[in-house]
């Protein structure tokens, strides 16, 4: 019944906008410039990375708060019951422990090297985070990681840690140099990399949470 | 520290320096992280096998591959000529065949690496009866599986 | 027509499948799928209207990576909220509006 | 370079979609499935064009985390696979 | 000359992702477009790989871009075996030829 | 803040204060809260006394502060707001003791002083209103506070009653409002003052200014319950007897009554008014009024229709007042404010003292009571006779000067009307005193409650307050050329809204 | 603390965030303590604008429009302000609510934290695309707390809910991208000048997308359809926070659009301001009519709020003076206040009745007078009777219709107001109806915590004295030029 209302409305907006795009003239502002011209004093090398962690790290900030907030959120919602116990390999199962065993180790190499090369190049803490988690996640489909239900305490520690950590030097930063996140040129570097650093595992914690929360009923939805 | 696990540090601390090797393109700067990374990896692996259970061989590992890249561009060509002809080249079917492999691992192993051989698709394996889908019945199938199942068995350490 | 503006055209086209997809489908893993591909459409209408004139722009790609990770979270939540609704009812459908 | 790489990956990129396009029609589940397979194949395959293509090396990072993340994916199908069969099967 | 071999590889890679959507169009069944995706397009991305890993400022590089194969390759052997079991157990039966 | 600053806020605060601490005391402190409500009571009836010596020797009391931008809650206590506080307060202490008496061991008292209480406050507020927009606000108040009052009892019928009275009021008070505003963008205020403050606008204006006129007297006929805006005021007659008091001697059709004078005197002026052509038309609902309600009043067969019915009728005796150009109805409109209060009061103290006593509701019922409850009875035959307009009486003195304000006004119907009230009056009230006096008793009583006590009839609580009232009912009639006379007050009121010698 | 602007995002994220780590159920009085300090922070902002009218803070010290600029000004510091006032009686409130094992407040204090900090960045940000991030931050959080630890029902209004939000995101998400597109900024300040009534077609596209975006989120009708079952749905301190705050963030985010970097469009277009005013006026009669047909008592309440929502979509097209700005901040504060209590006193009566019918509140004002009252005070001022800060905004509203001949706007508000009091005292009815002890509707009321009780008495009073004094917060709106 909303059938054809929504279909032509969206093929008509879909046309308009594309017109109105292409019609487009360039833009008053340019921010490339500035970007660059400030890149020295960002402490990073890549610009969409001084982007992210400086210029525009509130962003970054709060986008981290996003995702620890969905994943309380995911917690919130799911039973707090212990279901029966979770999937994991069988005896006759050895391949994919294999698999496991040798692919997470490598994952954490690539974890590392996705971090230090996160400051030359955009990412760094969300790649390494992904792969991180990634690698937890390899490890519980393998039956190495035993599925998680309600966190411990060290888990949610770490699992907002690295927000804490964001957050901690911020709220220094505001108390020393005045303003929030506005780090002093000379130790851009160090503070970007402390902050990637943290969120990295906090990161692959919380982004496998979403994934082994999610996992632990006997969910076959799809 | 027994010797076996000093040989398996050395063993899997030179892969991992190697990977990394590899992901920073031989930059030197990197190398304070690196060490970071392969000391997390190595931990981590140490932790989850412990040493003596590698039981891979290197040359079975060799030969596998050779003979799976070779297959991979056999089907791959053939697959992409049927595409071309459309369906009227197709003669396809399913084909039900007994593995001879003892454990299970290899056996799933092969009917993975049957997905990426010329003509093959695993659709299901139930204990050591493997069905496939072939795209063309005429090809000699059966004797492809076992020459494959000889490489596998010999990478894994068994005998068929 | 650069290839900035042609990604532009292409994320309009998405924004509106992912929209009435959003409005139309019922089959909640589906429409959590049509979210997805609305909220793509926006990254590349983002990223490719900036860089229409064939120069890339920093600034909105790190604005579509902040994108990135909040449409993930929403993704899970939504993920969440549908297996939830799966165990109690074992239905994939929202119940039919309930009005009081 | 060659000069190829670009125009390359524009091809992969009109090939997934109409893949995409022809996997999402169906008709039946198994067909959408193949989407999985796509995705990684192909988006790599792109990747790594456009990262020589000048997108600079940091692509070819991302080509790696999109094929350790799609193997991920893979042993997460398979244990579907897998595991769903020895309940049934064996 | 490495551009010339480059230039082929890549080519070739791209005529096996070609023949691979070609298949998904062409094949009757779902089995059949399986042997497409998971044979072509690897093979495909093989070719790309190589093609560009020969023409990589550094051994690392090159190294780096093979790194990438197997990975996907086991990705597509295990989705494909997953696929296949799947429409197995949906109960499709495989096409076969009218006159036989 | 200075004192006379100060005083307005008292006068609230000594309601306001003891309603809140009231409602937080729990039921069984009947001492504490009989000691909160008579104090409060008394202290506020002080506190007129001295508004009334001071605004007579030309004294200002006023507070005001401003709660938006451009616009203030602003009190003042003249000598008009003063003519309805001195009602208010004297009768809220009457009123308090005979509720003290009337809910002895019924439930929820906290809450029905507390509200009481409340509404007292909003009456206060009302009368010390400096503007519209503070007079809207305490005319709100009050039908927020009484709504509790009359679902009292908490049964379905209560509840009908309840949601009857809310609809009317609310709907004027929505009018009201309209018509509020609308005036405050033609003048930026809304401020009450001596000849009306829309004098000074451009002609044109005059049919927009004739619509608000509108607006604000249905606004405020809804509470001074002008036919046909009066259909809530039988209906609300399922509340407990002193609430029945309240809204229909003091609190409710008062302010109704109080804010058609308002408006005709201080905010269109009734010079203005008389120009505009508004008084015709309001004397003209006014008298509909006065005969509808009698005649409607002859009908009823329960005690308290009836006086309600009368209420209606006798209510708009002040609208008609105000509604006759001249000082002269101006004088017998403001004091039968006063006055219709006491009479009215009496009526229906007694009526409840019937009903709580004997359990009787209906005139039908009625036969003989008077020898069961002489001094009761007595007191009712003194405010009906008042009612009726017997000389020596407060109703003769407020009938007196509306026929002759009539006459002043060249209105002549008007005095037929007034006579034809008087003698419908007579109608309905004069089978009522032969039923209770000279008919046969016809016991049992359909449901005594209070056995006789000694040569009481009833409780004494029940007693004394319309013994007070009926002999006040005789007083003001008796004494209306002394000083502090509402008479006198009335003249006084006159003279500054007329300003012009008032006979 | 050297500067309360900043804090006040930052605090309550820590909060949050720490929460967390502390266990389910637990953060209580962390929370308690941290919204005392938020409090104070916002009268210390509130100060500072007095004094300097607008205050910017450039996060990471780079400033518009290459980094983010927070901007605080009369209109922002308002709605901070009725933020934390709310929230900490509320969260006081919710302590006694849930008991230490309830599922529903298992993870409440970190998702309540994010919310409050996601709507504290909304009021205090100056950049189109954190906006964005705000928004998704609150819309989550609120999604995350409807859900929590509820039944079939409950995750089904969840899920409308988000599909909802994550709607009205994605259309927000759109418009910035054109926007950026066209101008090269998203700093709403660089943005004001450069938007004039002859903009490209794709700002007036970004313009319609946010308007409509921005409509879902403050769920106007006809987009109201996800608020009911999730407003009505939720645990009660829950929908007090969702009612009274979280609709109010798009509409402020719209308004704020409407008069800042989009005043060039909608200056010129006269007539687009009727557009959210119809909807406004259909919501008014739409959400009173449902909510006076409504068995469940949240679920009244919840159709107020798509009612009483209207009301702050009739000022758009009187905006061209202030006075509808400050009528409809008014009504935002009414409302806020006095949905927050209504939402706390229904708790109260659910709990203690075990029920959530209307009919099921028979001697309720007998039980539990204070909460009754404090319903019949909240009452008051979503009917608009004074003296209230709803009368107030009412007042206000007319005015402002009148003074521009829009008779239309000053009818429906009456109108409103009489339906509003249909359903208000539908439910002071019920409640003061005595039923004998033996009738088998007699609900049994069970003792609960008099803070409950007390904390709803306190926003419900606090609804009905700012209609005694409201003339502070009126000129604070005006502070900073409000745009
Ligand atoms: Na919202
Ligand atoms: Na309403």
């Amino acid at each position: 019944m909303k059938r054809p209302v929504v279909i032509p409305a969206a093929l008509l907006f879909a046309v308009v906008l594309i017109l109105a795009m292409v019609d487009l003239a360039p833009p008053a502002l340019d921010l490339r410039p500035l970007v660059a011209a400030n890149l020295a004093s960002s402490g990073v090398a890549h610009p969409v990375t001084a982007v992210l962690l400086n210029y525009r790290a509130y962003d970054t900030l709060l986008e981290i708060g996003v995702l620890l907030l969905a994943l309380v959120a995911i917690l919130a919602v799911s039973e707090s019951v212990p279901t029966t116990s979770s999937t994991s390999a069988t005896s006759s199962d050895l391949l994919l422990p294999m698999l496991g065993r040798i692919a997470a180790p490598v994952m954490v190499v690539v974890a590392v090297y996705l971090l230090s090369a996160g400051t030359s190049a955009p990412g760094g803490a969300f790649q390494a985070g992904a792969v991180l988690a990634a690698a937890a996640v390899l490890l519980h489909l393998t039956g190495l990681l035993p599925g998680w239900r309600q966190p411990g305490v060290s888990l949610r520690w770490g699992l907002a840690g690295g927000f804490l950590l964001f957050v901690g030097v911020g709220a220094i930063l505001l108390l020393v140099e005045g303003d929030l996140l506005r780090y002093p040129p000379d130790h851009a570097g160090v503070l970007i990399f402390l902050i990637e650093s943290g969120l990295t595992l906090s990161l692959g914690l919380i982004l496998a949470g979403l994934f082994l929360f999610l996992s632990h009923d006997k969910g076959d939805v799809g | 520290m027994n010797p076996v696990m000093m040989i398996a540090i050395l063993r899997r601390g030179a892969l991992l320096s190697f990977l990394w090797w590899i992901l920073t393109e031989g930059r030197r700067d990197a190398w304070v992280a690196g060490f970071v990374a392969i000391g997390a990896a190595l931990w981590l692996s140490l932790r989850l096998c412990a040493p003596r259970s590698t039981q891979i061989s290197v040359g079975g590992l060799g030969a596998f591959l050779g003979y799976f890249i070779w297959n991979s561009v056999r089907g791959g060509v053939q697959v992409a000529l049927l595409a071309l002809r459309g369906r009227r080249a197709l003669h396809p079917g399913t084909l039900e065949l007994q593995l001879n492999l003892a454990s299970p691992a290899p056996r799933i192993f092969v009917a993975n690496v049957l997905a990426l051989m010329p003509g093959t698709v695993s659709v299901r394996l139930n204990g050591k009866r493997l069905r496939l889908h072939v795209i063309d019945e005429r090809m000699p199938i059966v004797a492809e599986v076992k020459a494959l199942e000889v490489l596998i068995a010999r990478m894994f350490g068994e005998r068929v | 027509m650069t290839s900035g503006l042609l990604f532009a055209c292409v994320g309009a086209l998405l924004f509106v499948m992912g929209v009435s997809g959003v409005l139309l489908i019922r089959h909640l893993l589906r429409r959590i799928l049509a979210f997805n591909l609305m909220g793509s459409g926006a990254f590349l209408v983002l990223v490719g209207l900036a860089q229409r004139h064939g120069v890339a722009d920093p600034v909105p790609q790190a604005m579509v990576l902040t994108g990135i990770v909040v449409a993930v979270a929403a993704t899970a939540l939504a993920l969440a909220l549908v297996r939830r609704l799966h165990a109690l009812t074992g239905k994939l459908e929202p119940p039919e509006a309930d009005d009081d | 370079m060659t000069g190829l790489e670009f125009p390359l990956a524009l091809f992969l990129l009109t090939n997934l979609v109409v893949a995409l396009l022809a996997a999402v029609r169906g008709p039946t589940a198994a067909d959408r499935m193949l989407l999985a397979l796509l995705f990684g194949t192909t988006g790599v395959g792109i990747l790594v064009l456009l990262a020589s293509a000048g997108g600079g090396s940091a692509l070819v990072d991302v080509a790696l985390v999109l094929a350790l993340l799609a193997a991920v994916t893979g042993v997460t199908f398979a244990r579907r696979a897998w595991h769903a069969g020895e309940k049934s099967d064996d | 000359m490495i551009e010339l071999v480059s230039t082929l590889l890549l080519s070739v890679g791209a005529f096996f992702y070609f023949a691979g959507t070609l298949g998904l169009l062409r094949f009757p069944d779902v089995y059949c477009r399986l042997h497409a995706l998971a044979k072509a397009d690897n093979l495909g991305l093989g070719f790309i790989l190589l093609g560009l890993a020969i023409q990589a400022e550094s051994l690392a590089a090159a190294l780096k871009l093979v790194l990438i194969w197997p990975l996907v390759l086991a990705a597509s052997a295990t989705v494909s075996y997953a696929i296949a079991r799947r429409a197995d157990t949906l109960g499709i039966k495989p096409w076969r030829r009218e006159e036989r | 803040m200075t004192l006379n600053e100060a005083m307005p806020l008292a006068v609230l605060a000594s309601s306001l204060l003891p309603g809140l601490i009231i409602f937080l005391l729990p039921e069984a402190w009947i001492g504490r809260r009989t000691v909160l409500n008579l104090s409060g009571a008394v202290a506020k009836l002080v506190l007129v006394g001295v508004l009334l010596v001071g605004v007579q020797g030309g004294v200002d009391y006023g507070f005001g502060y401003a709660v938006l931008p451009g616009l203030d809650l602003l009190f003042k206590v003249d000598a008009l707001g003063l003519l309805f506080m001195g009602l208010s307060a004297s009768l809220w202490l009457l009123t308090t003791l005979y509720a003290i008496g009337y809910l002895e061991g019924a439930p929820q008292r906290s809450r029905f002083f507390g509200f009481f209480s409340l509404c007292v406050t909003a009456t206060m507020g009302i009368a010390m209103a400096g503007n519209l927009f503070t007079f809207f606000i305490f005319y709100e108040l009050l039908t927020l506070s009484t709504f509790p009052l009359v679902v009292h009892r908490g049964n379905d019928k209560a509840m009908n009653g309840g949601t009857v009275y809310l609809a009317y009021t609310l709907a004027g008070g929505a009018l009201l409002l309209i018509g509020i505003i609308w005036l405050h963008q033609l003048l930026g205020h809304g401020d009450f003052a001596h000849a009306g403050i829309v004098t000074d606008l451009d002609p044109t204006y005059d049919g927009q200014l004739k619509i608000i006129f509108l607006l604000l007297i249905v606004g405020v006929g809804v509470k001074a319950a002008i036919v046909p805006l009066h259909g809530w005021l039988p209906q609300a007659m399922v509340a407990p007897a002193p609430v029945s008091a309240l809204l229909h001697a003091v609190a409710v059709v008062k302010a109704g009554a109080f804010g058609v004078i308002r408006i005709v005197y201080e905010i269109y002026g009734i010079e203005f008014a008389h120009t505009l052509h508004l008084l015709t038309p309001l004397a003209m609902a006014a008298a509909v009024t006065i005969i509808w309600g009698s005649l409607r009043a002859l009908f009823q067969d329960d005690l308290k229709k009836r006086l309600a019915y009368s209420t209606v009728s006798q209510v708009s005796y002040i609208v008609l007042g105000v509604a006759l150009f001249g000082p002269v109805g101006t004088v017998g409109g403001l004091v039968h404010l006063v006055h219709q209060g006491i009479m009215k009061i009496t009526l229906f103290f007694c009526a409840g003292n019937y009903a709580e006593t004997l359990g009787i509701h209906k005139v039908s019922e009625m036969n003989g009571v008077g020898r069961r409850m002489p001094l009761t009875t007595l007191a009712f035959g003194v405010a009906a006779l008042g009612m009726m307009g017997v000389p020596l009486t407060a109703g003769a003195i407020s009938k007196g000067w509306l026929i002759e304000g009539a006459r002043a006004a060249d209105m002549n119907w008007a005095i037929w009307v007034l006579w034809t009230s008087s003698l419908l009056n007579a109608a309905y009230f004069l089978p009522i005193l032969w039923r209770a006096g000279f008919r046969q008793t016809a016991p049992p009583w359909p449901a005594e409650q209070l056995a006789r006590h000694g040569w009481r009839e009833t409780a004494w609580l029940l007693l004394l307050p319309p013994l007070v009232t009926a002999a006040a009912t005789l007083a003001v009639g008796i004494l209306a050329t002394s000083e502090f006379s509402p008479l006198a007050w009335a003249q006084f009121i006159a003279r500054n809204e007329y300003r012009l010698v008032v006979p | 603390m050297t500067d309360p602007l900043v804090w006040l995002i930052l605090l309550p994220l820590t909060w949050a965030s720490l929460a967390f780590p502390s266990g389910p159920g637990r953060g209580a009085w962390l929370a308690i303590a941290a919204l005392g300090v938020q409090l104070m922070l916002v009268l210390l902002l509130v100060v500072d604008v007095t004094e300097s009218g607008i205050l910017v803070r450039a996060v990471g010290g780079w400033g518009a429009p290459l980094g983010i600029d927070l901007a605080a000004d009369g209109l922002s510091v308002a709605m901070l302000l009725l933020t934390q006032v709310i929230a900490l009686p509320l969260a006081i409130y919710a302590r006694s609510y849930f008991s230490a094992t309830a599922p529903e407040g298992k993870y409440f204090w970190p998702l309540c934290g994010f919310l409050l900090a996601g709507l504290n960045g909304l009021y205090l940000s100056a950049d189109l695309f954190n906006l964005y991030v705000t928004l998704e931050l609150v819309g989550l959080a609120a999604v995350g707390l409807v859900a929590a630890g509820g039944g079939a029902r409950q995750i089904a209004a969840a899920l409308r809910y988000l599909f909802a939000m994550l709607l009205g995101s994605g259309a927000y998400l759109l418009a910035v991208a054109l926007i950026y597109a066209a101008y090269g900024t998203v700093s709403m300040k660089t943005l004001a000048p450069l938007i004039t009534a002859e903009a490209p077609v794709v700002i007036w596209l970004a313009g319609g997308l946010m308007l409509a975006g921005l409509m879902l989120k403050t769920a106007l009708f006809p987009f109201h359809f996800w608020l009911p079952p999730a407003h009505g749905g939720a645990s009660a301190p829950v929908s007090a926070l969702l009612s009274a705050l979280v609709v109010k963030a798009s509409f402020y985010l719209l308004l704020r659009l409407w008069l800042g970097p989009f005043a060039g469009l909608t200056a010129g277009a006269g007539l687009l301001g009727w557009l959210p005013a119809t909807l406004g006026a259909l919501a008014i009669l739409w959400g009173s009519c449902q909510a006076i047909r409504a068995q469940r008592i949240k679920m009244l309440i919840a159709y107020s709020t798509v009612a009483q929502l209207g009301y702050l979509f009739l000022i758009f097209p009187l905006l061209t003076g202030e006075a509808a700005l400050r009528a409809g901040i008014m009504q935002a504060f009414a409302h806020g206040l006095a949905k927050a209590a209504m939402f706390m006193t229904a708790g109260v009566l659910i709990k203690a009745t075990g029920q959530d019918r209307v009919d099921s509140l028979a001697g309720a004002a007998q039980q539990l007078p204070l909460t009754m009252f404090a319903f019949g005070l909240a009452g008051v001022t979503l009917t608009g009777l004074p003296p209230s800060a709803g009368f107030l905004a009412k007042w206000q509203l007319i005015e402002a219709a009148m003074a521009q001949g829009a008779w239309i706007i000053a009818v429906v508000v009456l109108v409103g107001g009489l339906l509003a009091a249909g359903y208000v005292f539908r439910v002071l009815r019920q409640g003061f109806l005595l039923v004998p002890a033996t009738s088998a509707d007699t609900s049994v009321f069970h003792p609960l915590p008099r803070t409950l009780e007390w904390m709803a008495l306190l926003l419900a009073a606090a609804s009905v004295l700012l209609g005694l004094r409201g003339v502070e917060l009126m000129e604070l709106v005006s502070l900073g030029g409000a745009v």
